[in-house]
């Protein structure tokens, strides 16, 4: 159920890891941006977002996350993704979204070895 | 009539119409506990409702178009209010003399088709306001209320701020 | 024009009608997943279905009403057949010129409101077949289907008999 | 999901036992009928029935197991109910259903010491 969307904030080796649970929609997506806006205040170099308890996202959650990595490549930062499901992982693909500053990875910990 | 018009529709109401066909009851269902878990039902409103709305679907598939040819259908329409959740389940079907209710051969009529007799008792124990119209040959139509349990936003997201130590 | 009369609606039809505000997407979703996960269709395609039909819903909230003052409704409406599934959704709102589509005003447009311009994309790519009629100021209406996998019967459902050593 | 319904019937102690997963309601009430018929028929004495899987139940479901009841109250056999879920629990105290032959227990253990 939508209402279950929960957004957590931490941080790991001065890298911000943004946990996202719920289905990403049109209606959460604004609440979304607030948070990563707010993440790239303190830091415009890395981070991590973590999909693996995103049952659903669309091309507005895409959106969403394609416009905070347009915010980093302005200091030529990137975010790492983890995301596990194959179902997101396509249509992470079919945006094309993958070619540009946004790596898929497998875990926190993979992520953190790249972007350390 | 087409269903093409559809601006004079009022706000925040929802219509889902469907086959009067025992498939598509947990359609209903489903559709109905998506939009109560929106409203800050506790869990057991949410049940309630659930139970009352397949009741009355339940009730629009097995009487409303006996001897009918052609497949009825059902109409539902939610309507969120500031301080309730209203459904209306309506079919367009044979009706019923609502002073059947509660008498000897209503309990016969029934159990032939292994019900309880206990659908209307089900949604008036569960809802909290229930208003059933009949009419011969037109049609039933059962809306039901339940009170919104506080006036809490439409949807109020939760976030969490957990820094762990660097 | 009113909700009454539904007896000319097709068999197998079901339809949901809906404000166009973004709460709403979810309750479109939910709803046609359940429909879909009664006709045999794989997991995956389901996915694909309900992204397809959260785009169409996120453009009519979107786009479709821009600078109406009162909140328009998305219609859904699903057709069951034999061999695939249909969705059509429809708004009542402003239209759109389609030759805008892939040019650079179009995607200074969507980026403007966070969109990738990839809506419509995604519903070809994730659907087996798609048609978009749009009327400047009458609506949109996107009907998209996806091929059911196999003729299996509409809800076979599994019966298991385990005998324990008695 | 619905989709998700299923049965199974085993038999312990020459108790046959009915599991079910899954919602209950007009639409696999019918099946859930035949199970039961077929089962009485091989046993008039008595039954357990555990809705521990079941997340739904409604009148006609009720119905149907009110109907094994009674052919079971022929021959003054009585169900066993396993049903620890306090929202179906309610519906068979509103029905009316637990003041005839039809015994809500904990568990199937609870019920086999019951019934034998
Ligand atoms: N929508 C309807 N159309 C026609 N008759 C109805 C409808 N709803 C209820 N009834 C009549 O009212 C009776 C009582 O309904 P209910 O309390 O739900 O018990 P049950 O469905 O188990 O018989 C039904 O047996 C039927 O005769
Ligand atoms: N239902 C609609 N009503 C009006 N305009 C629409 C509708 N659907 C799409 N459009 C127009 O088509 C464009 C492309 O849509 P889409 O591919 O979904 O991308 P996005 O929504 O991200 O902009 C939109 O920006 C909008 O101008």
């Amino acid at each position: 159920m939508q209402s279950d969307f929960n957004i957590e904030i931490s941080t790991q080796n001065k890298v911000p890891i943004v946990r996202i649970w719920g289905e990403v929609d049109i209606h959460n997506c604004p609440q979304l941006n607030r948070v990563l806006s707010e993440v790239l205040k303190e830091n415009d170099h890395s981070l991590i977002i973590n999909l693996d308890g995103v049952q659903y996202i669309d091309s507005t959650g895409l959106g969403t996350i394609a416009h905070a990595a347009k915010t980093l490549s302005n200091s030529n930062g990137t975010i790492q993704l983890v995301c596990n499901k194959p179902q997101i992982r396509k249509i992470f693909e079919i945006s094309g979204l993958s070619q540009k500053n946004v790596n898929m990875v497998e875990s926190e910990e993979a992520a953190l070895g790249v972007t350390q | 009539m087409s269903y093409n018009e559809t601006s004079d529709i009022k706000e925040n109401v929802i219509i889902l119409n469907l086959p009067a066909t025992s498939e598509y009851v947990s359609v209903a269902r489903l559709s109905l506990s998506g939009i109560a878990s929106r409203l800050n039902f506790t869990v057991e409103d949410i049940e309630d409702i659930k139970i009352a709305i397949s009741e009355a679907c339940t009730n629009a598939v097995q009487h409303a178009y006996e001897n009918h040819v052609k497949t009825g259908r059902i109409e539902i329409k939610m309507t969120i209010d500031e301080d309730r959740l209203e459904v209306l389940v309506r079919d367009f079907g044979n009706g019923f003399n609502l002073g059947i209710l509660g008498t000897e051969e209503q309990k016969k009529r029934s159990e032939e088709k292994l019900g309880l007799g206990l659908g209307l008792t089900f949604i008036k124990n569960l809802m909290d306001e229930v208003e059933i119209q009949t009419i011969p040959n037109e049609g039933t139509s059962i809306r039901m209320s339940k009170l919104r349990p506080l006036n809490q936003p439409l949807t109020a997201v939760p976030l969490q701020r957990n820094q762990a130590i660097d």
